[in-house]
């Protein structure tokens, strides 16, 4: 090829331009995310410079002041209207700032509060050599039963990171749902992972599962993003374009002006349903649908559990933010492509999360599995693509992620030697021994099940209803049956705790910090307020139910 | 005067209700409140019978309504009495003999400790009995008729520590539940008929429906007729009601209770009359039950059995007359009415004996009583003369105009019926006479023999009495029991007579159940003729075989058709076979049907989820890779899925 | 030469990275064949950027590596780890959790 | 706006159990009082109900409507006809008795400990139960009543699962462990009859886009609201599930013989006496009125359900070695009776059926606390275990009769009435059916009169032969309820007044008049 093609080829984009007008950035409509962004840098400075002893503190000091702040942003931008009248694409259209993004950023800056709660939780552990410690690693770096270890642990060392790490997988979650291009999703979805991976790796006990759950995490979680991201260079190529209004109009076949190149990849549906596919699988694996939810099971168990329960509970609702969005705002024109394949997806995962929970013996694997079916039934009412839909899912994710964190805050109460007793066996007759914590998670496990005057009933009506109205009866019906197969092993846990006779060499519960206390009564809260009186908030979902395009 | 009627019913109940609520301070006196408020509704019966007698043949129809019972939409079932000739009959009867008996049992149960709730349960059966005489429809009918079943069935187990008792009262109350799902079935088709069971509008409307309805209907009423008149095929179950006290056998298994069938079909002439065929079938059941009853009492030799046998036959010979239609319907319960005085003397006889004997009940281990209890002797021979219809007595008369009247059904089906009614007659002499033979003539084979006794473990708990068992000292019964005796023996002799001259029985009765003569082919002289020769036949064999030469103490293993009859005719083994045993395996393999079928389908569906998810929980076998894999084969489907998708 | 091949090459390439995190063991292999997988996202969007004459797709290529490095930050970090502790760095061996 | 007292006499009992169950463990005789003290409450505002409801008034009284989850189109709306006014007030009425029955069921598990709380956990449940169970009759709103129809599951699994019988034949260990078998076994039935009836809750919405009962029946009634022919059947059959498993109807009925057994004798009575209604009222109430047509057209189909429920549950009963499981045979054959009466859309049927459930209610209450009695005197509930016991405890003996010979329905005892109008309401429609299920009455009496005569009579056992007689606590729960059996025995006439009206007004919903007796169809 001649030089002039040559030269053109780096040259073409460029024409010369006299002055660079600089990007306009709503700062007051993206203040959540910055806000928590801020308090994430703010933490590692805090790792920097504050002597160790005091570091603890300051850091759930800035982190809490830093998510209330973040919610009170949150809840002004939706009193202002922008959840509904007001709503609009900001930060150059890459952010949308609408009903759907700040009810999920509300969940999720709500849910990461409590699980903060659960992460400063000092004192369920026995006090080592004097010093309070949490559920994390004395010292990451340090092999497990190394004499570094064992040093780090005489010298009182903590993990203070964590804090930081869960603010800057906040962010990355914050935006994760409102991100309105193909690139930011990346972005955010990277930001929200990372950190991710690594406090998976920080368990105090247990290290190498820890370490091994990252491990598996980390390599899957970049495995899926991968995908994404060849989804993300497909759907580019189909469009022209990674704002997903534009992609949208492609999709629909109204452009403004078609220029040749334009004409000739819209014309290439398989792009398009490559890409849009390989994007979905993305989030879904992020989600856990079936067949990407091999990593939960594992990862649940073997991370800290106050990340598990954080991670359950935040990560699910960003997600499925994420694909509400994707599927409502770019892909609507081909939703006849896309619903029957959800459809299945939904199915195999409600009744292969059912059904595999059944013979678990492990309660960490078991809420896991458990997830996966939630997971399934939400699907449900992604698929009726209706305002019903997207608010049922909404409220679904809400009622579904404090039941989560609320459990998996009990799971961390119960111990003995080896740290959490996490064994079925070992909840034999917990109810015997301490009524309250049985009742307790009882509650929960009800909520799981979906028994009425609990959250978890209304959340899984207003999908199914969805889904009905939607004309998904078969999926309503094969939901119904799963969630008559799930109810079973939430009933075992329950017959374990009360019916069974406690074992001598059981497990103690640990007498928790109000922080714990805290974050399993808002869990209790939750899911008795929103199972007997859920109108509000269904009004408020229904209200978010909105995308803005 | 109306009013009196329900008063009736309520002195009884208020005895039972007494008594049985009462408790243990009222033992003393129990028995005494309970014959008295027998003794009191007789009176009322007899106040009211002089006020019917008062009026004219067509104003004999007191009704007295009470309370609506179920009130439903088109279903108006009314606590509302009727008395008429039929039910004053009835009452009679009943509070009349019932007080005999109750004076009877003071002295018979004297030993019992739990006396007191003996003559509760009378009084309870007084009331139920009363109420099935005097209802005015069919269910407050039913309502009685399942209460005398409660109360034979409460007083057959009344020694409930013997278990052939309880058995006994258990047998008694389900065979008799067989004969009232008859009377519900009918009652059923008579609401599904006429849109009411109440007696007047259904004896007025028979007319307006089909034979068959009709039919129907008769024969579920004599279903339930055969059940609580021990007809065949629901007999079984008298035979083995004579477990209970003598003077319940009395009172409920020979004079009243049983004879509440024949009521029944007297009561629904109307609907009998429009079932001709159904007729036929009555009086077929009563000639085969009048041979079969006297069979049976030919060959027991315990002697209240043998008497349940007679008591049958006697009343397959009303139900005969009962199916004969208005021939028969009067002489039906005039017999019923003769009959109780008679076999309630004569099981009171017994009774006495039996006191005498210490509850000895083997006729073959009496004999020669006469001149140890004479005032039994006399009354119960005054009673076997009647039964035998011995010319003068009561028996003679009914029972001669039943077999007339058999005989004036015409036809082949008049022979049959009327040889049958013969025969029977014979054969009554026959047994009759041998129970009176082996009871108090020939030699007293109850002196010196060893102390095994076969008979049942004694009826009084009183043990003193074992003890004696081996040489009894056979003695008078005491006044309190001899004068109910009396008086029934002298009912017997003369009751006959006093119905039949003149035909005050048949003019008394006639406006309720309607009477036409039939026209014999003989004469009703012709036909007493013949009784008589039956009756010397039978009396005749009867002291060949046990009057001349000595009986032996144990029964001889005798002829084939003795053997069955000893067995009720091997009906009972057959119910025994059919019905328990085949019960039985029905049942349990229907238990092990619902756990392993009904119970095991569903267990069977849990168990296969469970191993599905065993089965599914082992692909997650803990390796990134093949975690890796399923995810790029999942995405492999996803895309491959949503090109499809395109592509069709 | 037709731009199509571009994607052709990258297809492949990421076709490649994928069977190689199928197929090895060593945790930095995979790794590595994540990294190519990413890359040859990189050379679709750019080779899609040419196409459609605009700067999207190079600017996201961009991003690309920078997620990417900080990627291997935190693999490399976890995996290290990992090592460290059982002296091995197959991903098979770390299998502790299943069924 | 009138004082709300259909909420007022849910939520005494609900207010009730949390009372309870806060008393502090030390106090438990204060607890148990408390719970009396409000099942006697309760009972007083059902009675004031009863008094307050006017037969030939309004078809819903005393309503009360409040806007609850606009979302789903779910509304606060309470209101009682005659039937479930009958019910509001057996419940209300068993309650107190139950509670006084079980009086000690709970005083074996106490364990000392400050925490563990058995005594107050009782008698809260039972409080929670009734609250639930009375709230449940009154909504006349399917999403409201489908709420609770599900949530009362789970106090009674606690009741079943938590309490059982003193003694077990094979030890505490198996009696624990069959305990939560049946516990388990029996939320799984329903929860599995109530989640495929959330499917059809949910199905009717998106048909009807209401959950009033009223509006709907009245949207049908008017043909505003037409459904298609299949659509109708299939929520019919969502809803029938589910109260076919709770009555129990055969094949579904296993569940409850294993929950009576191992549960203690007064939970066994809140089962099958109180809650196990519900499922036969709402099939009155909500499958007929919803979908008459449908319910037409399973008609047939669920009689014979019906009728093999009656033989069959009587046979099974008969061949039981376990009294408590014989009984619960019994009532499978009883509740037979009551859905046959239910289906045969006849006036006599269906006041026969809601008649029924009162009068099994008090019937089964008898029998099954008097067995519970026994049993806890004796240690064992073999039949073969006892014997004789009429002669060491006349009392106990007498009103066990009185028992048995209610549930064989003998005439002069309150269930006979609602047989034979069963019986005869079938027989006018179904003639056939209706003498087949006669064959009932004589099985009845076959397997109660087994069950006396094998317990009560015949030489004394060595075992009872020291067994006390009935107490004064058992008296006082016995008595009354064997003094209400006779009455409405022989003067059903108040309570027939009471449902008489409402069972015309469902018979109207169906549109089917009672067949004209032969003799004037022929003119």
């Amino acid at each position: 090829m001649s030089t002039a093609v040559v030269h053109n080829l780096w040259t073409t984009a460029a024409d010369p331009i006299s002055k660079i007008d600089a990007p306009k950035i709503e700062y007051g409509q993206l203040s959540p995310t910055l806000i928590v962004v801020g308090a994430a840098i703010v933490g590692v400075i805090i790792e920097a410079f504050v002597p160790r002893r005091s570091r603890y503190y300051a850091q759930v000091f800035v982190s809490v002041v830093a998510l209330c702040a973040a919610f009170a942003a949150v809840v002004a931008l939706a009193a202002d209207g922008y959840g509904t009248t007001k709503a609009q694409i900001a930060a150059m259209g890459s952010i949308a700032v609408d009903g759907p993004s700040l009810f999920l950023q509300g969940t999720i800056l709500l849910a990461a509060l409590v699980g903060l709660f659960t992460f400063a939780e000092r004192r369920l552990d026995p006090a080592a050599h004097g010093n309070r410690v949490d559920s994390f690693a004395a010292q990451a770096a340090s092999v497990p039963g190394s004499d570094s270890e064992k040093a780090a642990v005489k010298a009182g060392f903590t993990t203070t990171e964590v804090f930081p790490l869960l603010l800057f997988a906040v962010a990355g979650m914050l935006v994760f749902p409102a991100a309105n291009d193909l690139l930011t999703l990346f972005v955010a979805l990277e930001v929200l992972s990372l950190p991710l991976y690594l406090l998976c790796a920080l368990a105090r006990r247990k290290r190498l599962m820890s370490q091994e759950a990252a491990v598996k995490y980390f390599l899957l979680g970049a495995f899926a993003s991968a995908f994404t991201l060849f989804g993300i260079a497909l759907l580019y190529g189909y469009a022209g374009s990674v704002s997903y209004a534009t992609i949208a109009q492609v999709v629909d076949g109204n452009v403004p002006r078609i220029d040749p190149v334009l004409a000739n990849t819209m014309g290439n549906d398989a792009l398009l349903l490559i890409g849009a596919a390989m994007v979905t699988m993305g989030l879904l694996f992020k989600v856990g649908a079936v067949p990407f939810h091999m990593w939960t099971p594992d990862v649940y168990q073997g991370a800290p559990t106050p990340v598990t329960g954080f991670m359950a509970a935040a990560t699910k609702v960003a997600a499925f933010g994420a694909l509400l969005r994707l599927l409502y705002v770019v892909l609507p024109g081909m939703r006849w492509d896309w619903r029957p394949v959800m459809w299945a997806v939904a199915i195999v995962t409600m009744l292969v999360g059912a059904i595999v929970a059944i013979t678990q013996t492990d309660i960490k694997r078991l809420l896991a599995y458990s997830s996966i079916a939630h997971a399934g039934f939400i699907l449900a009412g992604v698929i009726a693509t209706s305002r019903d839909g997207v608010s049922s899912v909404l409220f679904y994710l809400a009622a579904y992620s404090f039941v989560t964190i609320g459990a998996f805050a009990v799971v961390t109460l119960v111990r003995d030697a080896g740290g959490e007793a996490t064994h079925l066996s070992k909840w034999a007759g917990l109810g015997r021994r301490s009524p309250l914590v049985a009742a307790v998670f009882a509650v929960f496990l009800l909520a799981f099940a979906g028994i009425p005057l609990t959250s978890g009933f209304a959340g899984k009506f207003a999908v199914f209803k969805a889904a009905a109205e939607g004309g998904a009866v078969p999926l309503v019906v094969i939901g119904v049956i799963s969630s008559a197969v799930a109810a079973f092993f939430y009933i075992r846990v329950i017959v374990l705790m009360f019916f069974s006779e406690p074992r001598p060499e059981g497990p103690t519960v640990a007498v928790p910090s109000p922080l714990t206390i805290t974050a399993i009564g808002v869990g209790v809260a939750v899911t008795v307020v929103l199972g007997v009186a859920p109108q509000y908030f269904l009004d408020l979902a229904n209200q978010a139910g909105v995308f803005v395009r | 005067m109306e009013n009196l009627i329900a008063l009736l019913i309520a002195a009884p109940l208020l005895g039972a209700a007494v008594l049985l609520v009462g408790g243990r301070r009222l033992d003393a006196v129990g028995h005494w409140i309970g014959t008295l408020l027998a003794a009191v509704s007789f009176g009322i019966g007899l106040v009211l019978f002089a006020d019917l007698l008062g009026r004219s043949a067509d104003q004999r129809t007191l009704t007295q309504h009470l309370f609506s019972w179920i009130p439903v939409a088109g279903f108006q079932a009314d606590v509302t009495f009727r008395l008429d000739q039929l039910s004053m009959t009835f009452v009679l009867l009943i509070t009349g003999v019932g007080s005999l008996i109750h004076l009877y049992s003071v002295g018979y149960m004297e030993h019992d400790e739990r006396r007191r709730r003996f003559f509760g349960y009378l009084n309870l059966f007084l009331a139920a009995m009363l109420l099935l005489v005097l209802a005015d429809n069919y269910l407050l009918l039913y309502f009685g008729w399942e209460g005398v079943g409660l109360a034979s069935y409460l007083l057959i187990g009344f020694w409930q520590h013997k278990p052939g008792a309880a058995t006994a009262a258990k047998k008694a109350f389900l065979v008799n539940r067989v004969g009232d799902m008859g009377l519900a079935i009918a009652i059923m088709l008579m609401f599904a008929t006429f849109g009411t069971f109440a007696f007047g509008p259904v004896f007025s409307h028979a007319g307006d429906t089909s034979e068959g309805r009709l039919t129907a209907i008769a024969l579920m009423l004599l279903l339930a007729a055969c059940g609580k008149s021990a007809q065949v095929p629901l007999q079984s179950w008298l035979g083995d009601a004579m477990e209970g006290p003598t003077p319940v056998s009395a009172l409920i298994h020979a004079a009243t209770m049983v004879t509440a069938g024949v009521y029944l079909i007297v009561r629904s002439a109307a609907v009998f009359n429009g079932a001709p065929s159904a007729q036929l079938v009555v009086t077929v059941v009563g000639a085969v039950t009048l041979l079969f009853g006297a069979i049976v009492g030919c060959a027991k030799d315990d002697i209240k059995k043998a008497l349940a046998g007679s008591t049958m036959s006697q009343i397959g010979y009303m139900v005969l007359a009962a199916g004969l239609g208005p021939i028969g319907y009067v002489f039906a319960i005039m017999h019923l009415v003769t009959h109780g005085f008679f076999k309630a003397g004569l099981f009171l006889g017994a009774g006495s004996v039996m006191h005498g004997m210490n509850d000895e009940v083997d006729m073959r281990k009496y004999g020669g009583l006469r001149k140890y209890m004479p005032v039994t002797f006399i009354t119960f021979g005054l009673g076997y003369l009647a039964i035998i219809g011995f010319p003068g007595l009561s028996g003679f008369f009914s029972k001669d105009k039943i077999i007339e009247a058999a005989f004036a059904k015409g036809g082949t089906e008049g022979w049959i019926l009327g040889g049958a009614a013969l025969l029977g007659a014979a054969i009554t002499a026959f047994y009759m006479t041998r129970v009176m033979l082996l009871t108090f003539f020939g030699e007293e084979r109850w002196r010196n023999r060893p102390t095994a006794s076969p008979a049942e473990p004694d009826v009084e708990p009183a043990a003193e009495d074992r003890g004696t068992r081996a040489e009894p000292h056979p003695h008078e019964s005491p006044r309190v029991m001899t004068i109910p005796m009396i008086v029934l023996a002298v009912g017997s002799v003369l009751g006959g007579a006093f119905f039949s001259i003149g035909d005050r029985f048949l003019h008394w009765l006639e406006p309720v159940t309607g009477h036409s003569e039939g026209n014999s082919p003989l004469s009703a002289l012709t036909v007493t003729a013949a009784t008589m020769v039956c009756l010397a036949i039978g009396v005749a064999i009867a002291w060949a075989q046990y009057g001349r030469k000595p009986v032996p103490v144990v029964a001889p293993r005798g002829s084939l058709l003795t053997r069955a009859a000893r067995r009720d005719l091997l009906q009972d083994d057959f119910n025994h076979v059919v019905l328990v045993r085949g019960g039985e395996h029905l049942t349990r393999s229907l238990v092990y049907l619902d756990h392993t079928l009904i119970d095991g389908v569903v267990n069977g569906t849990a168990a296969s989820v469970g191993g599905l998810s065993g089965r599914m929980r082992r692909l997650q076998n803990g390796f990134a890779r093949s975690y890796a894999v399923s995810m790029f084969g999942g995405a492999a489907l996803l895309v491959a899925a949503t090109l499809l998708m395109r592509a069709v | 030469m037709n731009p199509v091949n571009y994607l052709y090459l990258a297809a492949l390439l990421f076709t490649i990275g994928a069977t190689g995190v199928l197929i090895r063991r060593n945790a930095i292999v995979i790794f590595m064949c994540i990294e190519l997988m990413l890359n040859a996202c990189n050379l679709a969007l750019v080779a899609f950027s040419r196409m459609h004459g605009n700067l999207d797709g190079q600017i996201i290529a961009f991003f690309t590596m920078v997620v990417a490095a900080a990627e291997v930050v935190v693999g490399l970090a976890i995996i290290v780890s990992l090592f460290r502790s059982r002296h091995s760095a197959s991903v098979d061996d770390a299998s502790l959790m299943k069924l | 706006m009138s004082f709300p007292l259909l909420t007022a006499t849910a939520v005494l009992p609900a207010v009730g159990a949390i009372a309870t169950a806060a008393v502090p463990a030390a106090r438990r005789t204060a607890a148990k009082w408390l719970a009396l003290a409000v099942s006697l409450g309760t009972l007083a505002l059902a009675v004031t109900i009863l008094v307050r409801f006017d037969p030939g008034g309004a078809r819903y009284q005393l309503t009360e409507s409040h806007s609850w989850i606009a979302a789903f189109g779910v509304r606060y709306e309470l209101g009682v006809d005659g039937i479930a006014v009958a019910l509001i007030g057996l419940t209300a009425l068993l309650v107190p008795f139950v509670m006084l029955a079980g009086w000690h069921d709970a005083d074996q598990l106490e364990t000392g400990s400050r925490r563990w709380r058995p005594t107050q956990g009782f008698f809260a449940l039972i409080l929670a139960l009734e609250a639930m169970v009375i709230i449940s009759f009154e909504a006349t709103d399917v999403f409201l009543f489908y709420i609770f129809f599900e949530a009362m599951l789970i106090p009674l699994y606690f009741l079943i699962g938590g309490f059982g019988d003193r003694a077990h034949e094979h030890g505490e260990k198996a009696a624990s462990t069959q305990r939560s078998y049946a516990a388990v076994k029996f939320l799984l039935y329903n929860l599995a009859g109530g989640l495929i009836m959330l499917a059809a809750v949910i199905g009717l919405y998106v048909v009807a886009g209401s959950f009033s009962l009223t509006e709907i029946a009245q949207a049908r009634a008017n043909g505003s609201l037409h459904m298609a022919t299949d659509v109708e059947r299939w929520l019919f059959l969502g809803f029938f599930f589910a109260f076919a498993v709770k009555a129990p109807l055969w094949p579904l009925h296993t569940w409850l013989p294993n929950a009576m057994q191992e549960s203690t004798a007064p939970v066994a009575v809140l089962i099958t006496a109180v809650v196990d209604k519900v499922g036969t009222f709402a099939m009155l109430r909500f499958c007929l009125q919803l979908f008459p047509e449908a319910s037409k057209w399973a008609t047939p189909v669920i009689l014979v359900l019906a009728l093999i429920s009656i033989i069959y549950g009587a046979l099974l009963a008969v061949g039981q070695r376990d009294i408590k499981r014989l009984i619960a045979y019994a009532s499978i054959s009883h509740f037979g009776f009551i859905i046959m009466g239910i289906f045969a859309m006849t006036s006599q049927g269906q006041s026969g059926a809601t008649l029924y459930m009162v009068n099994h209610g008090l019937s089964t209450a008898v029998l099954m606390l008097i067995a519970g009695f026994l049993i806890s005197r004796r240690g064992s509930r073999l039949i073969a275990d006892y014997g004789g016991v009429q002669k060491v405890a006349p009392v106990l003996a007498g009103t066990f009769l009185i028992g048995s010979l209610a549930t064989l329905s003998l005439p002069g005892l309150a269930p006979f009435v609602s047989e034979f109008l069963v019986l005869v309401g079938t027989f006018t429609r179904y003639p056939a059916i209706g003498i087949a299920a006669t064959f009932g009455i004589v099985l009845a009496a076959l397997y109660s009169l087994v069950l006396y005569q094998r317990t009560m009579t015949g030489p004394v056992k060595k075992e009872v032969s020291a067994m006390p007689d009935l107490r004064v606590r058992e008296l006082v729960v016995v008595a009354p309820l064997v003094v209400l059996l006779i009455f409405l025995g022989v003067y059903p006439k108040p309570v027939a007044d009471i449902v008489n009206p409402a069972v015309k007004q469902t018979l109207s919903d169906v549109h089917k008049t009672d067949p004209k007796p032969e003799v004037e169809a022929a003119k």
